[in-house]
């Protein structure tokens, strides 16, 4: 393997810090509740805050806590994950599992420091574009208000030294 | 190293007026992996799906991730420009510049550093991305329809005319169902076994359609498009093959008394029987419990009689394996017991009864031929009562659903009774009318305005029998707001429709689901009403819900159409995205099994080559799995992946975010 | 407790061949050690008593001991529910084990893993979560969230990954564990920050619905990280919100991968 | 039996229900059982009271209820099917809303527990049969033929009576015990117009009348009830209903405990049966004397 | 002759942290006695044994070998230069002192481990001596003795009943160590308290000998079927020094990390192609005591085990390294090793 060098630019470290913090977060939602109310949100040309992610699985059954976990270890300010109603999951059951399994995990999450206000659950359908915007908007601002996640909390990844 | 080549769609204005295009480009070429980076005004156009198919070539891309609108538009259009031009079709993503981004945010710096963003993820995702291939599973084009009612004759018709082979499996010694029992039929009062026998003599003719009466499944195997399903075929102890059905046989049984089940107690058959003269098959069989040959082992007049020698009383059940591609399930339904009503007076008194019993009273072929006359001492009834919602709606005794079809029928038994006991008096009581449905408003005044039957909105709390051997029915007008009294004959309760008995056994042999009552699931309630959640299995008549015969002949046609779609290709061509398990960790705690909803996860042996086992792991039936993840997600040690969506390509996603 | 019936029970399945291995404890330098029984005349050196934590049954996933099938255990009632719970998870068969059972003082005798699921039932039905454990859980989540982190952070600080925790629990059974998991690599196996993090919590949860509280985990890690803690929020969790009683019916359902209509979805926009 | 029964005899039991008194003390002396009237008890409410004032409704059985569990009584015999209806609600009130509870509290300045079972006139003969009155019934009524009557309060209620509310059987076991044969007729829960008794006594004739009318058709010898309402609606108008040109009726009406009573062989007078309007001393003609 | 009082030594401490050093000593931390960097205010044990060693100081559990920053599809390796602090480890127990001596060789052995050696320059040792042992104490059967200075920069002997404590220098770096100590120290005299009476408890020679003709024997199975193979042995273990690598990538930069390994893991020696050639607890448990025992007396010519017994102390299931050496000159006894 051939070493390159390229000088790192440092200019973009410094206009980092430069700029006033604004909230990153992660979110997990399923293909077709969700993703879809997403889409109906920006075919409606709603406008909502743009500092969510959007990582798209076919389920909210597919969703493992180890997502959330990497997703805070990643930085991540919070993270919502947002499925299909009960009832309504395009697999009949995956969000049934994942809603048990976030009811333990989050429990897990808030024991060990990771504030229950960075971690957001959400049913969102593929008709409901106005409550997709709406919930980011929320809890874009909410994150806003917890202020930017502790860079020393155990969950995060620190700069090996 | 992976070569990744990355197209930033401007959608004529629709992503490029917020979206700085070109800056995503030439972000996303410094993107580690990535040797082509371009942006273009419609990249779904022909110019722009050419620009796509030229890089795969010309730069030997791995991965393409288009960046334009959601995929759920455009990425059928792009994976096949992709496949065209000979990249695996899973080897492109698609970022959502458009409905995520460009349309729901308005600064122009902003939405162009999340653009960056979504690419990133994508490009980080496509990098890890396997190349998939759609999964074929070979179709045996028979289907197997359980139940030989009305709608499992109809959808058996429909998919043997449709040029695949049926195998029809019903419980009884017959064909035809409920609706065979059943005198006329509303709205239109035709006759119900007229209009039904022809039906049932078209399916045991039909070349294509096997008939396997007095025959229960016992066990269902395997998975779509490759069923093994075991039928048991109860010993007849007569020959079909001989037999011509001359009747000789029964006309000398010796045993008389038994109650036919046909007429629903109301009459009696004898123990070599045939369920009701236009049976299908028109053979009799020998019921075991009741012949005095096989019980006592003396008699054996039916033997003396036949001319054909068919009687066989040694025969025995026996198990036959079926290999089918689908299921119909159209097992019907049964009416509930209305013995909970103690104070109707249920089993003690003789003329309050079913509607069933209503219906073979009013048949010309039934044990009355066609007169209404009281089971009791056989007086013909001059005042008839009945009762709507016996046990429907009623979440305390009965069930709470609405039975559907009662009010119909109940308006139908009404002017039959009027039409054949002209001076008789009908009275209905009722909670409401619900006759939505062509013609069945219509039906249900006419009842009540030209037919002369009198409706009460109210309940029934008593009936009784008075010395004189009448029934007393004691009750309330709602809408009068005063206890009514009525003398009457006979009482006809229109009892709640529910799932035949053993309706939740054959649920969990075919893995189909049902709700508390033994009804089956559909897969979906408002798109796949047809289908079940598993794959194979479609549902048919009233055992998904109640149902009457135009709505459960639509759906037996609806399940039949799904079935030669099904059949319509030798192999099933699945999208790839469907779950593996690592065999070498599984550790078999079967965690996925437990959490399927498709009941696509199995238990696989792992053997040596002497044939011993080593070690039991999960396996998933590529068939069957509808590639949800949830499985993956269960999994502790993380031995299970989905393709598509694996652990390695989300963290790469999520990486791409830090 | 009647010692001398247990040593004699044990001895009798070794010497009927009833068992091809016993395990128990055994006194070493004033302290009670695993011990493994192969000879019906080694069975007086078993010993018990309350210092004898470990669970045995985490030794049913060692192939060399599972070959000695079927196998004894000294079990106190939690071991019990290990073994039920294995059964439940198609760890174990049912005529793999019989239990030397103990509990409460008394030695219950020589049970089949159904006897011990019904002495379970019948006997030791509400086994508590130390009260200890349950009054540190609330002083905990009496805390602010960034006291709690900083808590964690000191704990988890101390842990070596050297996974005496996994070890020692027998519902830890996976071959191959999820940390040793490199593609992709979920959890950094560097004993530091996130990936002490990570690993503390992944392995606390991958227990949710399925510790049945025994202690082994804790009193096996070396540097007194409080992981019952974790285990025992998760088993309160568990058994408020969804009834888990996990080791009480071989039957059951895992808690983790079932569902019910009703569960609670309160904390969901 | 040795643990005391508490008793409410209630306002009937002192007026026109004195044989249905009379029959129970006489019956639970043969069965040894020791009943402790409660000390001080007040009306159960049943009359006017739970139609006009909700609380008063629920604080009248309460004081009583806390009187009973003061006096240590585990077990209350309200015989009365009305006081029964309203003591057993009243429990089964208070058990479900806590505040309920506190609020009785605060209006009687009585605490109570919920720890009184309440025992109505099936239940507690049942009791009696359990514990061993069975054997000491040696004078059975040799095939008597009876309409067991239920009415409204011992059939109804969920919480309160635990019988089918429309095809009730709680007294068959003592009435067979007691040699009786019961027959089947359709009227044993319709309404006998108790509550109307007073104010329009014309629908009492009707109701009544059908009621001993269905008890004729089948061929019962007797009526056998445990209401003293029922009681004294179907024995007492019996005349009444006669002369309003229904009928004729000749129909003896006798309370459960005096059936039971004769049955264990105690003269009919200490059990009121000559008391009834309605000559019911026929039905004591039919003790038989079991051979030992 | 320096000597301090006993209950000073976190004055003393505390005097070498002002003049610079990292000062490594046993401190209580919750429930459990650990070597821990000196912190004001930090409680001193010198009377119970600490679930870690000396070498958590020289080779980390966890450290960053080499260092890349990353830029699209180029990269650039930085220079790693890990932090070897000026580090007195004070009042650690011989046994641990007496490890260092084998980790010097191993670091130095096939390639000079730069970190390694660079902590190892910049660390002054000074054992305490043990007046107390416990049952799972054997550093005399193994060449080691409570009051020895292998090891050593600078020796502490407890004396006149445990309340005064000798500090005596041995080599240049515990000559610097108490000039530095100065005022903490005082010029005096104390009578030495005895040493600790550790029995010698097995011949690792007779152990060698019977190692070296059974790799094969049954015992291995019977010895091991108490590990649940755990690393805490190893980890505790002041001379095991198996490490595994890693490495950690974000958008900008990746590292290399080397952790801390076992043999006593089912992975250690798990091939890629899924082949284990230790398949099972008893190869791996035998493969720690041919280490300890066998392999490293043959390549060194030292034992690999200081009998600190803190395995013995940690493991989770009874293990003890002590016991398997008695249990096996035990079998030696039995059957001689025949002539060959």
């Amino acid at each position: 393997m051939t070493q390159t060098s390229t000088k790192p630019d440092a200019a973009t470290g410094a206009d980092a810090a430069a700029q006033p913090w604004s909230p990153r977060i992660v979110a997990f939602v399923c293909n077709w509740c969700t993703y879809a109310g997403a889409d109906l949100a920006g075919t409606s040309r709603l406008q909502y805050a743009p500092n969510v992610r959007i990582i798209k699985l076919p389920c909210t059954g597919r969703i493992d806590p180890l997502f959330i976990l990497k997703a805070f270890e990643q930085g991540a300010d919070a993270v919502l994950v947002s499925g299909c109603h009960p009832g309504d999951c395009h697999y009949t059951a995956g969000n049934y599992h994942a809603r048990r399994r976030w009811g333990l995990f989050r429990r897990l999450m808030e024991f060990t420091g990771i504030d229950a206000k960075r971690l957001f659950f959400s049913w969102v359908s593929a008709a409901e574009g106005q409550k997709f915007a709406d919930l980011i908007n929320a809890v874009t601002d909410e994150v806003r208000q917890a202020g930017p996640f502790d860079p020393t909390n155990p969950a995060r990844k620190r700069p090996w030294t | 190293m992976a070569r990744v080549g990355v197209f930033i769609c401007h959608c004529g204005e629709n992503i490029g007026r917020t979206v700085d295009c070109a800056a995503v480009a030439k972000a996303a070429e410094a993107f580690p992996g990535v040797v082509k980076s371009v942006d273009y005004k419609y990249m779904c156009s022909d110019p722009g799906q050419q620009m796509i198919k030229d890089a795969i070539r010309d730069e030997r891309l791995t991965g393409v991730v288009v960046g334009a609108c959601s995929p759920r538009m455009h990425e059928p259009t792009f994976r096949r420009a992709a496949f065209e031009a000979g990249l695996n079709p899973y080897l492109l993503e698609m970022a959502n510049l458009r409905e995520h981004c460009s349309w729901v945010h308005e600064d122009r710096p902003v939405a162009t550093e999340k653009a960056i963003d979504l690419m990133r993820v994508m490009v980080e995702k496509v990098k890890k991305n396997a190349e998939l291939r759609p999964i074929r599973v070979p179709v045996e084009p028979t289907a197997l329809v359980i139940g030989g009612g009305i709608a499992g004759i109809q959808a058996a018709l429909d998919i043997a005319g449709g040029g695949k082979k049926v195998i029809l499996v019903e419980r009884s010694p017959s064909l035809g169902g409920h609706m065979a029992r059943l005198s006329e039929t509303f709205p239109t009062l035709d006759c119900s076994q007229c209009i039904l026998t022809p039906r049932m003599v078209e399916a045991a003719n039909h070349p294509n359609i096997t008939l396997m009466t007095y025959s229960e499944v016992t066990k269902v195997d395997g998975f779509i498009g490759n069923f093994e399903v075991t039928v048991r075929q109860k010993a007849r102890y007569v020959d079909p093959e001989k037999c011509t059905g001359c009747g000789a046989c029964f006309e000398k049984c010796p045993a008389k008394k038994i109650p036919s089940e046909f007429d629903a107690a109301l009459g009696n058959r004898t123990a070599i029987y045939r369920p009701f003269p236009q049976a299908v098959p028109n053979k009799p069989v020998i019921d075991a419990e009741h012949c005095i040959m096989l019980t006592k082992g003396k008699c054996g007049i039916c033997a003396k009689v036949c001319p054909t020698g068919a009687i066989k009383y040694d025969d025995k059940d026996r198990e036959v394996i079926v290999k089918v591609g689908a299921i119909v399930v159209a097992t019907g339904f049964e009416l509930w017991d209305h013995s909970a009503y103690g104070e109707y007076g249920a089993g003690r008194l003789e003329d309050v009864i079913n509607g069933f019993q209503f219906e073979r009273l009013a048949s010309a072929s039934g044990p009355t031929t066609g007169e209404i006359r009281r089971p009791s001492d056989g007086r013909i009834a001059e005042s008839v009562v009945f009762i709507q919602c016996c046990g429907s709606r009623d979440p305390k005794r009965g069930v709470p659903y609405c039975s559907k079809i009662c009010c119909m029928y109940t308006a139908k038994h009404a002017i039959l009774y009027r039409h054949k006991v002209h001076h008789g008096r009908a009275v209905v009581f009722y909670m409401d009318v619900r006759a939505g449905g062509k013609g069945y408003d219509e039906f249900v005044r006419r009842a009540i305005e030209t037919e002369g039957a009198e409706y009460i909105r109210g309940r029934v709390s008593r009936i009784y029998r008075r010395k004189d051997g009448r029934l007393v029915v004691k009750g309330a007008d709602t809408l009068a707001g005063r206890p009514v009294e009525i003398v009457a004959d006979m009482v006809v309760l229109a009892d709640a429709i529910v799932p035949q008995p053993g309706a939740s056994r054959l649920a969990q042999m075919l893995g189909v689901s049902y709700d508390e009552y033994g009804f089956y699931s559909e897969a979906h309630p408002k798109l796949r009403p047809v289908e079940t959640a598993k794959a194979g299995v479609f549902l048919a008549g009233a055992c998904q819900a109640p149902k009457d015969i135009p709505e459960s002949v639509a759906q037996a046609s609806a399940a039949a159409a799904k079935v030669l779609g099904l059949f319509s290709q030798p192999e099933l061509e699945r999208e790839p995205i469907v779950a593996k398990v690592n065999e070498v960790t599984c550790v078999h705690c079967r965690a996925c099994i437990q959490a399927c909803p498709y009941g696509a996860i199995e238990d696989k042996e792992i053997k040596d080559s002497k044939g011993n086992l080593i070690r039991t792991v999960a396996c998933v039936n590529e068939g069957e799995c509808q590639g949800c993840g949830t499985c993956v997600a269960v999994c502790r040690s993380g031995s299970i992946d989905l393709d598509g969506f694996t652990d390695e390509e989300v963290l790469a996603e999520i990486a791409a975010l830090e | 407790m009647d010692l001398a019936k247990l040593r004699q029970d044990a001895a009798a399945l070794l010497a009927d061949g009833r068992a091809g291995l016993v395990i128990g404890f055994r006194e070493r330098a004033g302290a009670c050690v695993p011990a493994f029984v192969t000879d019906a005349d080694q069975a007086d050196a078993l010993v018990y008593d309350d210092t004898c934590i470990a669970n045995l049954a985490a030794y049913l996933r060692k192939p060399e001991i599972r070959q000695r099938r079927p196998v004894a255990l000294v079990a106190r009632p939690h071991v019990m529910r290990s073994l039920i719970l294995l059964k439940a998870e198609h760890q174990l068969q049912g005529d793999d084990v019989l239990v030397l059972a103990v509990g409460d003082d008394t030695y219950h005798g020589v049970l089949t893993l159904a006897e011990a699921e019904r002495l379970l039932n019948e006997t030791y039905a509400d086994l508590a979560t130390d009260a200890q454990v349950l009054a540190e859980i609330e002083r905990l989540e009496q805390m602010s969230p960034e006291e709690r982190a900083r808590f964690w952070s000191e704990q988890f600080a101390k842990c070596t990954r050297c996974y005496a925790c996994r070890a020692a629990c027998p519902m830890c059974y996976c071959e191959r564990c999820i940390v040793e998991k490199n593609v992709p690599q979920w959890i950094s196996t560097a004993a530091a920050g996130h990936g002490n993090y990570a690993w503390n919590v992944i392995r606390a949860f991958h227990l949710a619905g399925r510790c049945i509280e025994c202690g082994a985990c804790e009193a096996a890690c070396p540097q007194g990280i409080p992981l019952m803690l974790l285990n025992a929020l998760l088993a309160r969790e568990a058994r408020d919100q969804f009834d888990a009683r996990p080791g009480y019916d071989a039957e059951a359902e895992p808690v983790v991968g079932s569902w019910n209509k009703d569960d609670d979805e309160g904390f969901i926009r | 039996m040795t643990t005391p029964i508490g008793y409410y005899p209630g306002c009937s039991l002192h007026g026109t229900g004195r044989e249905l008194d009379q029959s129970i003390r006489a019956l639970a002396e043969v069965a040894g059982v020791d009943l402790r009237e409660i000390k001080d008890w007040n009306c159960c409410g049943a009359t006017a009271a739970h139609s006009l004032n909700h609380d008063l409704a629920v604080a009248l059985p309460y004081r009583t209820l806390a009187l009973a569990e003061d006096q240590g009584l585990a077990e209350v015999l309200a015989p009365c099917a009305a006081c029964f209806s309203r003591l057993k609600g009243t429990a089964v009130r208070l058990a479900r809303d806590p505040k309920l509870a506190q609020k009785m509290t605060e209006i009687t300045e009585r605490p109570y527990r919920g720890t009184v079972r309440i025992l109505s006139i099936i239940e507690f003969i049942n009791r009696l049969l359990d514990a061993g009155l069975e054997a000491k019934l040696t004078h059975p009524l040799g095939g008597l033929k009876v309409a067991p009557y239920y009415g409204c309060l011992l059939a109804r209620g969920e919480d309160i009576v635990d019988d089918d509310p429309e095809q009730p059987s709680g007294m068959e076991r003592a009435l067979v015990a007691a040699g009786c044969e019961v027959v089947p007729w359709n009227f044993a829960v319709e309404c006998c117009g108790g509550g109307l008794s007073m104010s329009k006594t014309e629908a009492v004739l009707d109701l009544s009348d059908a009621i001993l009318s269905d008890a004729e058709d089948a061929q019962a010898d007797a009526i056998v009830t445990g209401c003293p309402m029922c009681h004294s609606n179907l024995d007492m108008r019996q005349r009444t209903i006669n002369a309003a040109g229904r009928g004729p009726h000749d129909l003896p009406v006798v309370y459960l405990s005096e059936i039971l009573g004769l049955a264990a062989g105690i003269e009919p007078e200490r059990l009121g049966l000559d008391r009834h309007f309605v000559d019911a001393m026929r039905v004591a003609e039919r003790m038989t004397e079991r051979s030992a | 002759m320096k000597i301090l009082d006993a209950s000073k030594l976190s004055d003393l401490a505390d005097t070498l942290a002002g003049a610079g050093y990292r000062v490594v000593v046993p401190v209580q931390d919750g429930d459990r006695v650990r070597y821990a960097e000196w912190s004001p205010g930090a409680t001193i044990r010198t009377d119970a044994f600490p679930v870690n060693s000396a070498k958590d100081f020289l080779f980390p559990r966890s450290e960053v070998i080499d260092r890349y920053q990353l830029d699209g599809d180029d990269f650039t390796p930085l220079e790693v230069r890990p932090p070897a602090p000026r580090t007195v480890l004070l009042a650690v127990r011989p046994c641990d002192a007496a490890s260092l001596a084998m980790l010097d060789t191993i670091f130095n052995w096939d390639y000079e481990d730069d970190l390694y050696n660079a902590r190892r320059a910049a660390t002054t040792v000074v054992p305490l001596v043990c007046t107390r042992a416990d049952a799972q104490c054997f550093c005399t059967s193994v060449g080691g003795a409570p009051d020895s200075s292998a090891g050593a920069d600078a020796l502490l002997h407890p004396a006149d009943g445990g309340s005064r404590l000798i500090l005596e220098p041995l080599t240049d770096k515990g000559k610097a160590l108490v000039e530095a100590a100065g005022g903490a120290l005082a010029d005096g005299k104390a009578a030495p308290d005895a040493p600790a009476d550790v029995p010698a408890r097995f011949d690792p020679d007779k152990v060698r000998a019977w190692l070296a003709d059974n790799f094969e024997a049954d015992l291995w199975d019977l010895l091991s079927y108490a590990c649940l193979g755990c690393g805490a042995c190893a980890y505790a273990c002041p001379t095991c020094h198996c490490f595994d690598m890693q490495d950690e990538a974000t958008r900008t930069e990746s590292v290399r990390l080397r952790n801390w390994d076992s043999c006593g893991f089912a992975l250690f020696t798990k091939h890629a192609g899924g082949h284990n050639p230790r398949p099972d607890q008893a190869a791996r448990w035998r493969n720690r005591v041919m280490h300890k025992f066998s392999y490293i007396p043959e390549r060194f010519d030292l034992v690999g085990c200081t009998g600190c017994g803190r395995c013995a102390r940690l493991c989770p299931a009874g293990m003890a390294m002590l016991e398997a050496c008695t249990r096996i000159e035990e079998e030696a006894r039995k059957a001689p090793a025949h002539e060959s």
